[in-house]
């Protein structure tokens, strides 16, 4: 099997808040491949997001990455480099070209003081030294890749002239725009009306082939995964408790939070006006998480003097792992 | 994202937050600022102050004398010769020198003058009153002694007795002042935004008219329309209505923005279905709401209020002497004399410049823990 | 020719050096504690009328120049036949330079007059005491006293080079003094015994002032800072139209007389101004005019109502040293608009000014010595004559309250607020001891001193005898804190003192007073006022006490406006008493008080008196004054008022101690013209 | 766009109008008129003015007519440009403010430069490096910049100047130059003087300025685009100066206006303890004289000058908010 672009090794992330040390990110390992869809899943508050900022080494204060190693393996092969042992000056060269992010709020996260264009060509004449002409031309290309009407027009408004799902369009744009090998999407589409949300996953996925890029697609809704990754991480209080081909975790699932996951999914199966079944409880704060298998709480199926107690090793082979007892790690 | 964060330790504590008013909230964020909690006490000890400046005078702050004019601070011995504790002054002998005109006192190491602790001194009402004791007074002094722990100005008056007898002053000037411009603020910005419209826009141009005029001016072409044979105390009012008839528009704008905001928010909506009387949704729901920031905006015109008095007094134009104000003290150090001959009497610019601080302080904190994004 | 025209220079002096002027002269040479500071030199200054005319002239530089460019005829033809020579205190000096000085604005024009008063017609030597030629080469009074006649410099010449005539007096008589439209009414100086004098031209050369009763007075009135004697720069500024002559060549344009009503308006509203009264009062104004011809030593050439009142020196000139060097030496005056007096002082201490006396302030005395190396000036410490810098201005006819009223015109209620009063307090503050306590009356050594006994009579601290007076005048109920209660409405007795902060801090010195007559249970309100609107509220009298100095006192009957109700221009003791006076009775009301009366009646029978005699009755009003205390007097004799003289190391010519007195227009009388820079 | 310029402009006018109106009545408030303080200042002088005179007078300035007829004679002549007479100064009001109004805008303006050079620099840093030990300091300094009252600072420096630099005191200008024409050396001279007015002048404004540009910039690097900046892999340097600083510059571009007369009104004080030839003291002698037409004027001219910052800083809010440029459209 290929060598991933991109493997994220135990990774650690604190803040420290008046109420102590939160870790939210917990030991994260997954691995992300050139060409394949990454899904990382689970509720709000799981600690997806901050992954995300924490691969781009952009994780705000008082937050921090404390531990863990996040792989990536050069264009041109050869041994990976952590990006974590990285100075800030190499670690701005790799935003952009080598990796990008998408957000979630296509409004917040543009600034409403310059035009589109100017936002997405600065990162191209950074990285790429384009002339400003030059940028201008490959924004303009850009703009027309994710499907932006009339681009050359487009290039001089301002984020507040478009619609939602045009902004997160050229959000994509800019992301893409210094051909990045791993794409980053933190909940691309939740701020979007479902139409809208189908065409931006389109594009994604289109995006993807073409470019053969890296896509790692974070999100909430078991849905989106299951129409668009090739593999998923199910994130549970900062902690990847089960990954493997999305194949498998849809057919097979074994740990008892992603099977709740799936339950909650409306399926065409389902017989009619039954109840979907939700999650019971609600994720514990990260600053008190409950002693053992942080999910004892709401797990149907806990052995009481085990999960309480004990955290669940992750076992499993390669591309297919979990931390459960019930799947092995017993003593 | 780290928003999540921010957000999770309010959830843990969500009940308390729940029944927590506004005014709560507000005093909790509050007492973490811990140089606004310090300002806080500081002003709390100048109104003190205010409130027992004859007590605290050790001398008649008008009474002048040849004999005691530009002494230079003095110090107070607290021990004996022998060593036994009997906090005395010495006495001081005044020399003119007939070379350079400057007076040069010496102490008289042979003079111990006692000071006592609450002991009788010149005589003051207090709260109607009349009053001698005094915090500190000299046993039996002869004339020409006194504790000058501050020096004494040209008139020979004790500086430290003046800024106590000041101090009431322009805090109270500062209070009363703020307290109508306050009144105009709220009842101007709370309808201006209430009514909005023409009502809205009538206001706004008022303050626009205001608040683009360069306001000494205004306050110079007010204060010099006082009547000249007006006595102190009425030029005192005027100076201080002069004063806030200008100053309430800043605390309209608070209130406005404040309400604006409100007005949007659901349990206003549901007082306005409930068909509660505009006045009750005002006073009942909205003021209490935004109370922190009223507090807040206030405790920053305060310092802005002391600065006018003082300034107009400094060009002449705000209180008269024989009135006492910090203005007319600082008027007293501006002349050259002062500066040269005798510097402590710039003493009178501390207490200023220390409570329009702690009041920044003061104000800034109660901001901060008003609305913390704000 | 020659020497009859220097005897009359001598002459007119020679006449005028009474007794009692020298008598004055030896009184300033008189010290007092203040000379151990060694700050008080030597009575000097130069001497007009030093000497025969040089036979040859010479003139500056750049004057020299212009003649060269035919811009300018040749000194000598700018000069008159008959200059005036004066004997620099030093030596004869050089030319060039610019004097550095400064002033506080628009309203303190006296700062540039005092340097112009030789256009007067008379003036007074470097001791006060002695009438000497000015612009008039010399002066006679006619044997009854009742014509003065003027003699004036053959080829004398207005700063545009226009011949300086008989005709401009006249014209200033006919057409300014009586017109109506420009001075108001006549004015006491042209007037004997009640009668008004008139003034006519003998020839081109000579005029007189004629008189219906006789008027020995009058030359020293000519030579006196009075309406009539003040000369051109200071009485035909800031409103006035007097000093008996004016340049008429110039100033006919802007009268209907020579054009009509309606051009002379209209030129008026062309210039922004309403009428041509108001123009006329602009142009006849130098230190409003550049354009205006004058006689002074220079001429304004940016006005003073810009940041900088600048002058330049005038070409025609009328006076030479005894080298016959046209003056004045320094090229020009430079004025700088200081918007208060702590920046004069500091402006003076950092050298930035080269003589001020005018605005420094005694009371920063210290600091100014400890300075004097740093901003490389010499302290001189010129001590006046008058009675008192500071001096209770009492009004005899206040009538806002009759029951103040009538306290302020008590006699013996005057006398306890006199005698509550510390004056070695005040001394010892404001003067820095410096000052000699006493009542108003004058120096015990000038020649009008009533004696050394009424410099303290009802004039020294006395607080039993002034509360025995005061419980005499039935104000026995007192208030808690001791403050003596009025009968009629049992409120306090409240006593305003109305106070200007200008030459000295008058406010600050009416506090200290009001401290000190809570001993004898008088409250005292100080109020502080502008001066523009304290002397607005005088001319409606309804002040109380108004504190001011009494400068100019000293020689009563050349300036009497701070002792008597003489002057239609200041209402401080009564304007209706002032217009009764002025008028002889045909206007305002007559003073009740028989005193008040009796010293006016004195003082109006003193024109016609020959000097000793007019002394002997000065003497007399004094002692009236004193003794019923109209003025009450505090500290006087002091360096408070001008007295307090920075001089830059630079200049030459300096006198060591100049006469400090309203006659003798500190500094005029040391001739600024003979000051130069020695390097 | 334009019909927006031409709202605030008949705004603006309005303002204006009703500042002319305040202006003449506070004006008109001291008792006593025109010609009381006229004849005053003469007797002051020595000089007596004739009832006639006084009176006639009177009837020129239209006075004993009731205040709206006067305040129309003034106003309507004021369009035309003619302030009518300054009493005190015996001149022409637009020939005696003439020579002061531009030092007085000059003064303003380098307080205003001051203000905005130190203020913006260090209002990004203390909010860049928020709670630092330098953020204390400058809180603090500035603290104590709004609390010391300007004309005490004015008169502590300038006697300091004097006493131990040796520095030149008071006015704009060295005597030498005071009435020099304009050359290249008195501009020097100038630059010479106006420093040290400016600065004191300014210290307050730049105190406030602080606190509210550190204010804005903390909520602003608060923002989500901050995060997008920074996943462009922008330095922070430049992630903080394009997007933050420029969103907070924007509540700071609609405080000109204001800061303007504040500065303004400030130059008054300290113009008159630093003795400069601003329109400061003039008005003050105005006021205190009672001199209407003089005193109206700048009153007046202060007004329209703030509304013309105004109006600016409108146009530059518009220039720095593109939202409210296209709201326009």
């Amino acid at each position: 099997m290929v060598d991933p672009i991109l493997s994220i090794r135990d990774l650690h992330t604190e803040f420290v808040a008046n109420e102590g040390i939160i870790r939210a990110v917990d030991g994260v390992s997954f691995d992300v491949f050139q060409g394949r869809t990454l899904g990382v899943v689970g509720e709000s508050g799981c600690g997806k997001s901050v992954t995300a900022r924490s691969i781009l080494g952009i994780v705000e204060k008082p937050g921090r990455v404390t531990g863990g190693q996040i792989l990536l393996r050069p264009e041109t092969g050869g041994e990976a480099v952590d990006l974590l042992q990285l100075g800030p000056k190499a670690m701005r060269a790799i935003r952009g070209p080598e990796i990008a992010l998408v957000f979630q709020e296509p409004m917040a996260s543009f600034s409403q003081y310059y035009t589109i264009g100017n936002q997405i060509m600065e990162g191209i004449r950074l990285h790429l030294k384009l002339s400003a002409r030059a940028a201008r031309d490959r924004a303009i290309e850009l703009l027309d890749m994710v499907g932006v009407p009339q681009p050359a027009r487009r290039v001089d408004e301002y984020p507040f002239q478009l619609s939602g799902g045009l902004r997160q369009r050229v959000m994509i744009a800019m992301a893409l725009a210094c051909d990045p090998r791993v794409l980053i999407a933190d909940e691309p589409t939740t701020a979007l009306d479902v139409t809208t949300q189908a065409q931006i996953l389109d594009l994604l996925r289109e995006l993807q082939q073409k470019q053969g890029l890296a896509l790692i697609l974070i999100t909430h809704d078991m849905g989106v995964i299951a129409e668009m990754a090739h593999d998923v991480a199910v994130m549970y209080l900062g902690r990847a408790v089960e990954t493997g081909p999305v194949s498998e975790i849809f057919t097979a699932p074994k740990h008892p939070y992603t099977r709740a996951l799936l339950r909650s999914i409306p399926t065409v199966m389902a017989k009619p006006r039954t109840r979907l079944p939700t999650i019971e409880g609600s994720i514990p704060h990260p600053s008190n998480r409950p002693a053992g298998c942080a999910y004892n709480p709401r797990c149907l199926e806990l052995i009481d003097d085990l999960c309480r107690v004990q955290e669940p090793p992750e076992t499993g082979m390669a591309g297919r792992r979990i931390r459960c007892f019930l799947h092995g790690g017993r003593p | 994202m780290f928003g999540m964060f921010k957000s999770r330790p309010q959830l843990s504590q969500a009940e308390r937050f729940a029944q927590a008013t506004q005014l709560q909230l507000t005093w909790w964020r509050f007492r973490k600022h811990r140089v606004a909690m310090v300002s806080g006490v500081i002003v709390a000890l100048f109104y003190l102050v205010a409130l027992s400046a004859d007590f605290l005078a050790t001398t008649d702050p008008h009474a002048t004398d040849s004999r005691t004019s530009y002494i230079a601070p003095q110090p107070v011995h607290f021990f004996e010769d022998d060593g036994s504790f009997r906090p005395y002054v010495n006495g001081l002998k005044g020399v003119r020198d007939p070379k350079t005109f400057k007076i040069v006192y010496t102490p008289d190491p042979q003079r111990h003058v006692q000071v006592d602790f609450l002991a009788p001194g010149y005589p003051y009402t207090f709260l109607g009153i009349s009053m001698t004791t005094h915090l500190f007074a000299l046993r039996n002094p002869e004339r020409g002694d006194g504790i000058f722990i501050l020096g004494t100005d040209q008139l020979g008056r004790d500086i430290w007795s003046r800024l106590m007898v000041a101090t009431r002053v322009s805090l109270t000037i500062g209070l009363v002042g703020v307290s109508i411009s306050l009144f105009l603020g709220v009842l101007l910005g709370g309808v201006s935004a209430f009514y909005g419209g023409m009502v809205d826009t009538v206001i706004q141009r008022v303050i626009e008219v205001i608040r683009s005029m360069p306001t000494i001016p205004l306050w110079l072409g007010l204060a010099a329309a006082l009547p000249n044979d007006w006595s102190v105390t009425q030029v005192y009012f005027s100076i201080t209505v002069i004063i806030s008839l200008l100053a309430w528009t800043d605390l309209a704008r608070v209130v406005r923005g404040k309400f604006l905001a409100l007005r949007e928010e659901e349990f206003v909506m549901a007082a306005e279905l409930a068909g509660a009387s505009s006045g009750r949704i005002i006073f009942r729901h909205m003021l209490p709401s935004f109370l922190s920031h009223i507090i807040a905006a206030v405790s920053l015109a305060l310092p802005a209020m002391i600065i006018s008095e003082t300034s107009l007094s400094f060009l002449g134009l705000g209180l008269r002497p024989p009135a006492i104000s910090w203005g007319i003290l600082l008027q007293d150090a501006q002349s050259i004399q002062s500066l040269a001959l005798a510097p402590w009497l710039l003493s009178a610019a501390v207490p200023v410049i220390l409570v329009i601080l702690a009041f920044n302080f003061l104000g800034d904190g109660l901001r901060d823990a008003a609305d913390p994004y704000g | 020719m020659q020497n009859r025209r220097t005897f009359l220079g001598y002459g007119a002096a020679a006449m005028a050096a009474a007794p009692a002027g020298s008598a004055l002269a030896q009184a300033v040479q008189a010290s007092g504690s203040v000379t151990q500071s060694g700050l008080v030199g030597k009575l000097e200054g130069p001497i007009p009328a030093g000497g025969p005319i040089p036979a040859t002239f010479q003139e500056a530089p750049q004057l020299a120049e212009l003649v060269k460019a035919g811009k300018l005829p040749p000194v000598a033809s700018r000069i008159p036949s008959e200059p005036m020579v004066i004997k620099p205190v030093e030596s004869v000096g050089k030319y060039g330079g610019t004097w550095r000085r400064a002033f506080i604005g628009p309203s303190d024009g006296e700062n540039g007059n005092r340097i112009m008063a030789s256009d007067k017609l008379l003036f007074w030597d470097f001791t006060g005491s002695k009438i000497v030629p000015c612009v008039a080469k010399g002066h006679e009074i006619s044997a009854d006293g009742k014509i003065t006649t003027l003699f004036l410099r053959k080829g004398m010449k207005w700063s545009d080079g226009h011949p300086f005539t008989a005709d401009d007096f006249v014209f200033w008589y006919e057409d300014m003094y009586l017109n109506k439209d420009i001075v108001p009414g006549p004015i006491a100086d042209m007037s004997a015994g009640g009668k008004p004098g008139k003034l006519v031209k003998i020839d081109e050369t000579t005029v007189q002032f004629v008189f219906e009763n006789p008027y020995f007075l009058f030359p020293s009135m000519l030579a006196g800072d009075t309406l009539i004697g003040g000369g051109q720069a200071t009485r035909q500024s800031n409103g006035n139209s007097y000093a008996g002559y004016a340049p008429a060549h110039y100033l006919k344009q802007f009268m209907p007389k020579y054009s009509s009503e309606a051009e002379a308006n209209k030129k008026a509203k062309d210039a922004g101004y309403e009428s041509w009264v108001r123009l006329l009062h602009v142009r006849k104004d130098w230190e409003l005019n550049p354009e205006l011809p004058t006689l002074g030593p220079w001429k304004t050439v940016t006005p003073i109502n810009t940041p900088t009142w600048s002058m330049e020196r005038n070409p025609f000139y009328y006076a030479v040293d005894t080298a016959g060097n046209q003056l004045p030496y320094m090229d020009k005056v430079v004025m700088t608009l200081a918007e208060n007096i702590e920046v004069v002082n500091l402006k003076a201490m950092a050298g930035e000014l080269d003589l001020q006396e005018r605005h420094i302030d005694l009371q920063k005395l210290p600091v100014i010595l400890d300075n004097r190396d740093r901003g490389k000036y010499d302290v001189h410490l010129d001590l006046a004559f008058n009675g008192a810098d500071t001096t209770l201005h009492v009004n005899m006819d206040f009538r806002g309250d009759d029951v103040i009223g009538k306290l302020l015109g008590t006699a013996d209620f005057r006398r306890a607020l006199s005698m509550g009063i510390d004056r070695d307090q005040l001394n010892e503050t404001f003067w820095l001891g410096l000052a000699t306590p006493g009542s108003s009356a004058p120096a015990e050594s000038m020649p009008e001193s009533p004696g050394p006994e009424w410099r303290k009579k009802w004039s020294t601290l006395d607080v039993a005898a002034a509360n025995k007076l005061l419980d005499g005048l039935g104000l026995t109920k007192k208030d808690s804190e001791g403050y003596r209660l009025r009968p009629d409405n049992g409120k306090r007795v409240v006593i305003e003192l109305l106070a200007v902060k200008a030459f000295m801090d008058w406010p600050k010195h009416a506090e200290m007073i009001a401290q000190h007559w809570r001993k004898i249970g008088i409250y005292g309100d100080v109020k502080e006022a502008e001066r523009g609107l304290a002397f607005g509220r005088l001319l409606k009298s309804d002040h109380h006490i108004f504190v001011w100095t009494n400068g100019g006192t000293e020689l009563l009957y050349l300036y009497s406006s701070w002792a008597l109700p003489t002057d239609v221009a200041s209402g401080v003791y009564g304007i209706e008493h002032a217009k009764w006076y002025a008028s002889n009775g045909t206007q305002g009301t007559k003073p009740t008080d028989p005193k008040m009366l009796e010293a006016l009646e004195l003082f109006r029978s003193a024109a016609a008196k020959q000097e000793g005699e007019r002394n002997k009755i000065a003497q007399e009003i004094w002692k009236i004054m004193v003794d019923q205390q109209f003025t009450i007097g505090t500290c006087g004799q002091s360096p408070a008022l001008m007295g307090v003289r920075m001089a830059s190391r630079r200049l030459g010519n300096i006198p060591g101690r100049t006469c400090i007195a309203q006659h003798c227009r500190t500094p005029g009388s040391s001739r600024p013209e003979t000051w130069f820079y020695k390097a | 766009m334009i019909t927006f310029i031409v709202r605030r402009l008949l705004l603006g006018l309005f303002t204006v109008w009703l500042i002319s109106m305040l202006a003449f009545a506070i004006i008109q408030l001291p008792p006593g008129d025109f010609v009381d303080s006229y004849i005053a200042n003469l007797a002051a002088g020595g000089a007596a003015v004739s009832a006639d005179e006084a009176n006639a007078m009177r009837k020129l300035y239209g006075m004993g007519q009731p205040i709206y007829v006067q305040y129309g004679k003034w106003i309507v002549r004021v369009v035309v440009g003619d302030f009518g007479e300054s009493m005190e100064w015996r001149r022409p009001v637009s020939e005696v403010i003439g020579d002061r109004i531009w030092l007085t805008l000059l003064l303003s303006f380098a307080a205003l430069l001051v203000t905005w050079g130190l203020a913006l620099p260090i209002g990004i840093f203390s909010a860049v490096r928020q709670y630092s030990v330098a953020d204390y300091i400058f809180t603090l300094v500035g603290f104590i910049g709004i609390a010391v009252p300007n004309f005490l600072l004015a008169l502590i420096i300038l006697y300091a100047a004097f006493r131990y630099l040796g520095l030149s005191v008071g006015g704009l200008f060295s005597a030498e130059y005071a009435l020099a024409p304009w050359t290249w050396d008195k501009v020097k001279d100038l630059s010479w003087h106006l420093p040290l007015p400016a600065m004191i002048l300014a210290l307050s404004g730049t105190a406030q300025l602080i606190r509210i540009m550190r204010a804005n910039l903390l909520d602003e690097l608060r923002k989500p685009y901050v995060v997008t900046a920074r996943a462009k892999g922008l330095s922070e340097l430049r992630t903080v100066l394009k997007y933050p600083v420029r969103a907070a510059l924007n509540p700071f571009a609609s405080n000109i206006a204001y800061l303007f007369p504040y500065l303004v009104s400030g130059s008054i004080i300290i113009s008159i303890v630093l003795g400069l030839p601003t329109v400061g003291p003039l008005l003050v002698r105005a006021l205190i004289a009672q001199d209407v037409y003089l005193g109206g004027a700048i009153v007046l001219l202060l007004g329209v000058l703030t509304v013309i910052g105004t109006f600016i800083s409108d146009l530059v809010l518009m220039w720095v908010d593109p939202r409210l440029r296209h709201q326009m459209d």
